[in-house]
This record gives C-alpha cells, sequence and structure tokens, in this order.
C-alpha cells in the first residue's frame, strides 16, 4: 500500500467534511479539520482501522490559536506504516475542544496531560480539573505555554 | 547442693541452658547469619562479610543486635501504647515455653507427662495471638491486613500440624515424647509415614512464614506487615521470635519423625541432645535456604494449600498409621 | 454496610518498598481490589519546556534521563525526527552501530524489569541473578560509548564512536555466558511453580482491551498483538537484519514476562548478525565531517572518537516538523519535534513507553487480590520518571 | 499435574543447591578492587592551560550549563581585549562529554578518575586555574589493587589483577 492510495482512501471516507489533507514524508497524512467536525471525522478514521492514538500534543502560537494534533496509527499492517496526524486549531482566549476519549479510549491519559499543562478544556474527559503531573496546589499559568518563562543562564560564570 | 549442681539438675538445665533459652539464642544468632549468607551464595554475591573477616562475616547478627539496642525505638503517636510495647516481649518470651517439655534424653527431661506432645504444640500456637494484637495495636492499615494475614494461615496450618502429628502418636501409641522417640530406636517415623512427615515439614515452613509462604510481613505488598511500625529493639524482639517458633517446631519434628536423639552414640545426655539439636538445625537451615529458592505466595492460594492439601493428607497420614497398626506393626513398651 | 464503609483506602507509595516514585490509591475490600488510581507526577521535570529553553544538541541528554534503564530508544527517536528536519541519513556502519547499542540496551533494560519484577513477588534471588547477569552488558556499553547507561551516543548525522578492537569476541563472550545461564533461569525461576501460581491467569489484558487502550512493548505483545515499530517502520539496520517480532496469546503476566525473555534471546541474534554484517566506513554524515580540520580528521579515524564539528554547538534546524518512532525496551518511543528555524525547537511531543502504559494499572488491577498489585506493576516493566518525564 | 509439579519445586532445589555449592561470584571489592576502566571511559575532565584557544565553544555546548566561562583579568589587561577562559562546575556537570568531542585542540581531555568525594558544595566548582591544576586524585584508606573486568563464557565476569597497581 503506497500512501497515494491511502489518502485517496482517506479523501473519499471523509467526503462532505471539509477537510484539508496532505501528505508529508513517505508516512505521514495530515488531516486538518475544525474542533466541531473532529468526533465524526475520528469515528471514520477509527472506522478505516485506525484503532489507537500515540500520542495527543498541544502547541501554542501565543495571541493567535492553540494547535492541537492528534497522532494516530493502526496496530495491524498495512495501516501500522502509516501515521495520520489529526489537528485542529483553538481560537486562543477559548482553548475548548470535545475529547475523543469516546471514540479512542487511549487519549484519556494525554488529553488529562495536555489539559493539566496547557490548559486545553477537553469536554468530555472525566480527568478535566484534576492535576496529573503538577502538584495538587498548583495555581497559575499552565507551565507549557509559552507566557511561562523559564530562567536561562547564559555562558558566563 | 551447690548451685553448681542446681544448674544441671534437668529442670534447670532444659529450659534455661540446653534445648532453652541460651543454645536457642546461640542458634538464632547464627541461622540468621547463615541465611544471609547462605541466600548470598546463591544469589552470586557474599553477605555479610566485614564484621570479624577472616570468618566471614560470622558475628553480623550480634553487631544487629547491639545496633538494635541502642536504636530509639519510635512509638508513634496515636498508637494503643501498652499493647504495642508488650507483645513483642509476649512473642518471644512465649516462644520458648514449649522447649520446657522436651526431652533431650531417655533419662532427661525438665518435665514429662504422658500427654507432652500435645502440651508442647499447644504452647507453640500461642503465637499467632500476639501478631494479631500487634497489627491491632499499631493502628496503621499495613499492619491491619498483615495480622488478618496471619490470621488467616493459623486457620489453615494450625489444624493439619496437629492431625499430622496425632498420626504419629496413633502408629506409637502413646503422646508421650520420650516414649515417641524411645520407640523409634530401630527405625523412623519417616519410613514409616512419609506423607505424615513431607505434610507436617511444609506446614512447618507455612507456620513459620518461610519462604514461599512468607505472606504477613510481605514486604513488596504491605511493607512489613504487624512489624510496620516497630523499631530498634522490639523489632528486634519480633523478628527472632519466628526463627525461635521454628527452632521450636524442629526440634518436635525430628522427635516425631527423625528418630529424635536416636542413633546417639551414647546415653549422656549432652550427646544425644546434640543428636537432636543438629536435626533441627538441618530443619532450620533449610528452611533458611528456601528463601534463596522461592517467590511468596498469596494468602489466598496458602489458605488453600492448607486447607484442599494439607488437611486430606493430614487425614490420609491417620489412615496409614491407622493400616500400619492394624497391620500387625507395634512399638510401645 | 454499604461498599464505602467496607472500603480501605489504601496509599501505596511513594514511601512503599514497592511502588517506585508513584503512588497507587487503592480501595480494597478484604483483599480484592475494588479500584485503583496510579497518582503520577512526583518525578515529573517537564522535558518538554526545558526542551524549549535548549539547543538542539543539549537536548540528547535531557531526553535520555527519564528512561535511563533504556536511554539508547530515546535519544535515537530524537535524533531521527532531527535528522529528517535536517534532511540527513547517516551513513551505514553507524546504523549498524545505532543497531547494536539499541540492542545491548534492549537486553539489560529487559533484565533490570524481570529483576524488579522478581523481587517484587518475593524472588530476591531473580532480582539479583538479573541485576547481576546486567553487568557484563553494562561492561560492554561502557567499552563502546564511554558510559555504564547515559551514553549519550547517537548524534545527528551518525554516532560519536567506533567499534573498539576485540569487541566482537568480548561481546560473544557476554553472550554466550546469559545463552547458558538461561536454563537456571528457567529451572529456579520461570519454571518455578510458586512463580507459576502467583503469574498465570494474573493480570490478563485481552487482544481488544490492549488495542483500545493503545498500550505498547512486550505488554502489548503478550496479548497477540504482533506490533514492533523495527517491524512496523524499520529504521537504523533493522531493513536488513532477520529477526522474528515475539508475541504471546494469553496476556497475563507469566506471557509479558515470557515476551521479555525471548526477546532477549531474539536481542542476542540480532547483536550476532550486526557483530557479522557491519560494513566499513565512516561513522559521522561526510557534510558534518568535511567542517572539521583536517589534522582533527586524521586523528578521529585513527582514534576512532569523533570530534564534533563547531556548528553543533549552536546547531540551526530548518523550519518544519518530524515525527519519529522507535521501539525501545519497554516500547514505542514517538516524538513530534517542531523546529521554526531557531537554535531550540518551538515545541517538542516525547511520548514514552510508559506514560502509554500507565492506564493499565486501573484496567488490570480492577478485582485483583491485593499481592496481584505488585506482581502486575512488575509484569509491566513501569518506570515512573519515564512516564512523569 | 501434581507430579510435574513436583518435580519443577524439586528442580528449583536443586538448582539452588548447585548454586549454593558451585556457584561462582560476581562482587568486585571495590575499595580494595579498582577496575581499570577502558581507555574511552568518560570520567572526570582535565584541563591543558596552554592550548586552549578560548573559543568557549565547551561552555555554549555543555547541556547541563557545568562549563563557565571566567573572564582572566591578567590575560585581559595583557592582550587587550576580554579573555574568558572554561571553568567547570562538577555538581552540574553529567559527564556527557559534549565539551571533549567539541574541543577544537583537544585541550579537554578525559580522566578515569570517577570516584572522588568532596566536603563542601563550593570545593566542586572549580575556576579555570583550580581546572587547569589537574584532576583530584581519589584517597583510599588502604592500597587499592587495579583490577581488568574479563567477560568470561561461564562466570559472566571475572576480576583479574591486571598487573600495575
Amino acid at each position: 500500500m503506497k500512501i497515494e492510495d491511502l489518502k485517496n482512501m482517506i479523501e473519499e471516507n471523509l467526503r462532505g467534511i471539509d477537510v484539508e489533507i496532505t501528505t508529508r514524508e513517505p508516512n505521514i497524512i495530515d488531516v486538518k479539520v475544525s474542533r466541531d467536525k473532529i468526533i465524526e471525522v475520528a469515528e471514520k478514521l477509527k472506522g478505516k482501522g485506525f484503532d489507537h492514538v500515540k500520542s495527543v500534543t498541544a502547541v501554542d502560537y501565543p495571541g493567535e490559536r492553540f494547535e492541537v494534533i492528534y497522532i494516530v496509527s493502526s496496530y495491524e499492517s498495512p495501516l501500522s506504516y502509516f501515521l495520520v496526524s489529526l489537528r485542529t486549531s483553538l481560537p486562543y482566549d477559548d482553548p475548548r475542544m470535545s475529547s475523543l476519549l469516546s471514540v479512542w479510549p487511549s487519549v484519556l491519559y494525554q488529553e488529562h496531560e495536555e489539559h493539566d499543562l496547557m490548559g486545553i478544556e477537553f469536554e468530555g474527559n472525566p480527568r478535566m480539573g484534576e492535576r496529573l503531573l503538577l502538584p495538587e496546589s498548583y495555581e497559575g499559568i499552565p507551565p507549557l505555554r509559552k507566557e511561562f518563562k523559564v530562567k536561562v543562564e547564559g555562558i558566563d560564570a | 547442693m551447690n548451685i553448681i549442681d542446681l544448674l544441671f539438675q534437668p529442670y534447670i538445665f532444659i529450659p534455661l541452658v540446653f534445648p532453652g533459652l541460651i543454645a536457642a539464642f546461640v542458634l538464632l544468632l547464627i541461622i540468621i547469619w547463615l541465611e544471609r549468607k547462605i541466600a548470598a551464595k546463591v544469589q552470586l554475591r557474599y553477605g555479610p562479610l566485614y564484621v570479624l573477616k577472616p570468618l566471614g562475616g560470622v558475628i553480623q547478627t550480634i553487631a544487629d543486635l547491639l545496633r538494635y539496642l541502642f536504636q530509639e525505638p519510635i512509638i508513634p503517636k496515636d498508637v494503643d501504647k501498652v499493647a504495642f510495647l508488650l507483645t513483642p516481649v509476649f512473642l518471644f518470651g512465649l516462644a520458648y515455653l514449649p522447649l520446657v517439655i522436651i526431652p533431650i534424653s531417655p533419662t532427661y527431661y525438665a518435665f514429662r507427662s504422658d500427654l507432652s506432645l500435645l502440651i508442647a504444640l499447644a504452647l507453640a500456637t500461642l503465637a499467632p495471638i500476639f501478631t494479631l494484637i500487634m497489627g491491632w495495636a499499631s493502628n496503621n492499615k499495613f499492619s491491619l491486613i498483615g495480622s488478618v494475614r496471619e490470621g488467616y494461615l493459623v486457620t489453615s496450618y494450625e489444624m493439619p500440624i496437629f492431625l499430622s502429628a496425632l498420626s504419629m502418636a496413633v502408629l506409637y501409641n502413646s503422646l508421650d515424647l520420650v516414649e515417641i522417640a524411645e520407640a523409634q530406636r530401630k527405625i523412623w517415623g519417616v519410613f514409616l509415614n512419609p506423607v505424615a512427615a513431607a505434610n507436617m515439614l511444609v506446614l512447618i515452613y507455612m507456620s513459620t512464614s518461610k519462604f514461599p509462604f512468607e505472606i504477613p510481613e510481605a514486604e513488596s505488598e504491605i511493607v512489613a506487615g504487624p512489624y510496620t511500625e516497630y523499631s530498634g529493639i522490639i523489632y528486634g524482639l519480633v523478628m527472632g521470635a519466628s526463627y525461635i517458633k521454628l527452632y521450636v517446631l524442629s526440634l518436635i519434628y525430628s522427635i516425631l519423625f527423625l528418630g529424635g536423639w536416636n542413633p546417639s552414640p551414647s546415653p549422656d545426655p549432652l550427646i544425644s541432645g546434640g543428636v537432636l539439636f543438629l536435626k533441627a538445625f538441618i530443619l532450620v537451615a533449610f528452611g533458611a535456604f528456601l528463601r534463596a529458592v522461592y517467590p511468596r505466595f498469596r494468602i489466598d492460594q496458602a489458605v488453600n494449600i492448607g486447607w484442599r492439601i494439607a488437611f486430606p493428607l493430614s487425614l490420609l497420614s491417620i489412615l496409614i498409621s491407622l493400616i500400619l497398626i492394624l497391620g500387625g506393626v507395634s512399638f510401645g513398651s | 454496610m454499604s461498599l464505602e464503609e467496607r472500603t480501605l483506602e489504601l496509599l501505596i507509595g511513594p514511601q512503599h518498598p514497592a511502588s517506585g516514585h508513584m503512588r497507587l490509591v487503592a480501595k480494597i475490600d478484604g483483599d480484592i481490589v475494588v479500584e485503583l488510581r496510579p497518582n503520577i507526577g512526583y518525578v515529573h521535570r517537564s522535558v518538554e519546556k526545558l526542551a524549549e529553553v535548549k539547543k538542539f544538541l543539549q537536548i540528547i541528554p535531557l531526553v535520555e534521563r527519564p528512561s535511563l534503564a533504556d536511554t539508547t530508544a530515546n535519544n535515537l527517536a530524537y535524533v531521527m525526527a532531527l535528522e529528517k528536519l535536517l534532511g540527513i541519513d547517516p551513513p551505514e556502519r553507524a546504523k549498524y552501530l545505532r543497531t547494536l547499542l539499541a540492542e545491548i540496551n534492549r537486553i539489560h533494560s529487559h533484565l533490570y524489569g524481570l529483576g524488579i519484577h522478581g523481587v517484587m513477588i518475593g524472588s530476591s534471588t531473580a532480582y539479583m541473578w538479573c541485576f547481576g547477569d546486567r553487568e557484563p552488558f553494562l561492561e560492554l556499553a561502557q567499552e563502546l560509548t564511554g558510559a555504564r547507561l547515559t551514553y549519550s551516543y547517537i548524534i545527528p548525522g551518525g554516532v560519536r564512536r567506533d567499534l573498539p578492537k576485540g569487541f566482537a569476541e568480548r561481546a560473544e563472550k557476554a553472550i554466550k555466558y546469559l545463552e547458558g545461564r538461561m536454563k537456571d533461569y528457567f529451572d529456579i525461576y520461570f519454571n518455578n511453580p510458586v512463580v507459576k501460581a502467583r503469574l498465570e491467569g494474573v493480570g490478563v489484558l485481552s487482544k481488544e482491551d490492549a488495542i483500545k487502550l493503545g498500550v505498547t512493548g512486550p505488554n502489548l505483545r503478550a496479548s497477540g498483538v504482533a506490533y514492533d515499530v523495527r517491524r512496523a517502520e524499520p529504521y537504523a539496520a533493522y531493513p536488513h537484519l532477520d529477526f522474528d517480532v515475539i508475541t504471546e496469546e494469553e496476556g497475563d503476566c507469566y506471557a509479558r514476562v515470557m515476551v521479555r525473555v525471548r526477546e532477549i534471546m531474539e536481542s542476542i541474534k540480532i547483536i550476532r548478525q550486526v557483530l557479522k554484517e557491519i560494513p566499513e566506513g565512516p561513522i559521522l554524515h561526510e557534510s558534518y565531517e568535511k567542517l572539521i580540520p583536517p589534522k582533527l580528521r586524521e586523528e578521529m579515524k585513527q582514534r576512532g572518537v569523533v570530534k564534533f564539528p563547531s556548528v553543533f554547538a549552536n546547531l540551526r534546524v530548518p523550519a518544519g516538523e518530524a515525527i519519529s518512532r522507535v521501539e525501545g525496551g519497554r516500547g514505542e518511543v514517538v516524538f513530534h519535534v517542531i523546529s521554526d528555524g531557531k537554535l531550540s525547537p518551538y515545541r517538542m511531543r516525547m511520548v514514552t513507553p510508559s506514560f502509554r502504559n500507565v492506564i493499565l494499572f486501573e484496567h488490570l488491577t480492577r478485582g485483583a487480590r491485593v499481592a496481584d498489585i505488585p506482581a502486575i506493576y512488575g509484569s509491566l516493566d513501569y518506570f515512573p520518571p519515564e512516564a512523569d518525564r | 499435574m501434581g507430579v510435574e509439579r513436583t518435580a519443577r519445586h524439586l528442580r528449583a532445589i536443586f538448582t539452588g543447591m548447585k548454586y549454593l555449592f558451585i556457584g561462582p561470584r560476581l562482587t568486585i571489592m571495590y575499595p580494595d578492587e579498582i577496575e581499570e576502566l577502558p581507555e574511552s571511559y568518560r570520567g572526570m575532565i582535565e584541563y591543558d592551560w596552554d592550548s586552549c584557544i578560548k573559543c568557549s565553544l565547551c561552555a555554549m555546548v555543555c547541556p547541563a550549563d557545568a562549563m563557565k566561562m571566567y573572564v582572566s583579568k591578567e590575560e585581559s589587561e595583557r592582550e587587550g581585549k576580554v579573555v574568558k577562559r572554561p571553568g567547570i562546575n562538577y555538581t552540574r556537570c553529567v559527564f556527557c562529554g559534549f565539551c571533549v568531542d567539541i574541543c577544537p585542540t583537544n585541550s579537554l581531555r578525559f580522566t578515569g578518575v570517577h570516584d572522588v568525594a568532596y566536603y563542601t558544595y563550593e570545593e566542586q566548582i572549580y575556576t579555570p586555574q583550580e581546572f587547569s591544576k589537574g584532576v583530584p586524585k581519589p584517597i583510599y584508606d588502604r592500597e587499592p589493587k587495579k583490577v581488568k573486568a574479563i567477560l568470561d563464557e561461564k562466570r559472566g565476569i571475572v576480576y583479574e589483577p591486571s598487573g600495575r597497581s
């Protein structure tokens, strides 16, 4: 199975939803979708055999937007060679989106971590509001955001 | 009668010196060191070494004892103080009690009765009660779980031990340890009723929580079980008590199955007592060796073994004894 | 008495002989676990935030530290992501050397996991044997890279040291020693009836649940899912090597242990192939090699120790995104590096196998016994710092 | 089923006994025997004052901010421009060896020294002058024997004396 026929298969599978599909490198397909359509796209991808999420990444573009990237793949070949990066962008002042827990249970801890460290709200994920990696008593800017500054030392003593 | 003769009177010598307090204490020191050395050797390493290096660190346990003596026993705030402090003393003290009834030669015994086997076993069952109290007194969840586990284990090993001992008593037609030992002059009990022998050996290791039955103080599950809150000398007492109980049960086992003091070269109590002590020492050392071979069972598996395997086997061993008796094998005076 | 009153809340960890740097909040009813929630984060250093203030090369030791027993996987995954952005491909010999170190690391990482699991179910002998038999492999790695665990051996464009002379013979001895010991391991531990009683049928993970929960590594393959990144998306020298993906069917603690044991044997097979077929040639990409002054380049070839070109101090990676994955000892390591052309990555996402396996604590211990908690914990080969990052 | 399980019990106990009587030992008696480390071992770093060209590449590449550049006064006055030399902070150094590998004149080199103890925190921070005085020697209360780790098919690792102590 080559990357083009996978791309066509996904395009055909997601007909009717305004989605932007590009291919990158030998085995990565980016699927860009708006946040209210993401569950629908996720269910369709799962139908095609993409059965688990390897990583949930939230990227902070200050003042502009948050981008949440789900790297999805399958355990069975031939799909296991390919990675589909399902991405959506959230407005900077309202970082909320619906959780994909109902589609892929493997996102439970990853979404919880992005909520804890980046402050993204995943509606439907039972762990919202709880801390995962940060101490329970932590208040303040989520540390992974760009506005949270880390002390940096120069090379001089 | 001056003090020396008094000392050698059997009712003083046995409980205080030979199989009693001093011998048990020396055995306790040696066996803890030996257990660590055996486990070390099997595990490709040396074990205790730097205390008296030429002899392989043999007085390591004495060094540990001194450390325990000078260590401050921390008594947690909301602990039931009286029970917390007294239970180790009772546990360690009463562990010696059955030694008073154990004879070391046909004529040399502290206290003889025609029920001495029952007395010895009954006194040996005192220990678990204090473990239960200890677990409750420590006011710690892990201790509570540990002591409840000890309670479960008691129910599953106490009865089969008594039945196995009973099967040998039936064979020798007597409950008196001296008579039982004398009856094995020609042939040891283990060859007559091997089922009872194997069964009781496993149960002895279960009752003193040796591997694979080290369940009440399972370190990786409940920290140190009933002994979690203990430190200093009260922990030292508690740790030593289970070895004393193993020593006592090994003495009883040697008398029941390994012919007590038989093939003893001379009737002199010290020599025949030495033979008995050697057999008990081997059993205790084997218990120590098991630590290097086995992981530990779960509590439900241990209780399962107690009821589904040990209990039927002990009934079977009684049956075997009865068959032997009816078959004309006769002992006794 | 309602369930709430009967259950006891047991806090296992972080100060507990068998909890590691995490806490298991277990609600138990008698000896049965009603519900168990792992409470992680005790050793969280936020590697992802630190990476945004460090330069690209300085991140190599940073990403290695969380999974201390299996550093090569993180190092290799990160550097592969950089190489995708830089658009360079390391020379063949460097690929073989990366595979060699990855497999040596897999063997002693598996031995580490098996040893910890041994002491968790009570067998101190399994612990001492496994940790003792790790030593020859740590010596091999120390001879090849100069460090016992934190190798930082893989750099963009190649590796830092060449194969020392006589390494193949010494490696063969260490491998023969471990092969010779396997029979004793099976006699005293793996086939020990008490071990089988404690591990068989405990913490069963069905194939569907394994896929649904997205777990990885031996925990996944022990439930019958034949997924291994070295076969799914071959990297380094794996396309040229012949090895099998080890799977078991039952998916219980014993199956996970058996997958690790058989994977040790498979890694031995791979190491022998690598040492036999390793091609001659440079171990650093020529675009970097020509940046090194000629005198140093000669000395580098002769001593077999790579000198860094000065551009490495301020490596600039073209803007873009790269996703790379590697099969580490504990499972699949996924890196997602987003660069904006500056000296530091804009965003670096590092997903480690233990973080993907942490969900198994909740799933596998429901209804198990208290004594099964350490048995299941050990069988997952879970490493708290690797999950917390 | 019972018979096979008993056989396995006996085999486990027999293997234990085997190792009890004829098993090898892997221990190295550390303070009395010290291992002779391979030539590529990444131990503490020695700094050659003269060959250093003061390019501060080592400070730039150091991942743990352990290598810092100190301004050396007399050289700055003598040469009229600011001259900086590297000093190391061993409380931060992770021994990754990036500085040694990037140094264009090999004036930073590895030594096999790794087991050195300090009394205070400040002692571990070396200014360039102290840094160039060389690596501290570990102090043993008994003269240790140097041994070499020989990998062996039967016994895993054997530590044989390697002559020069």
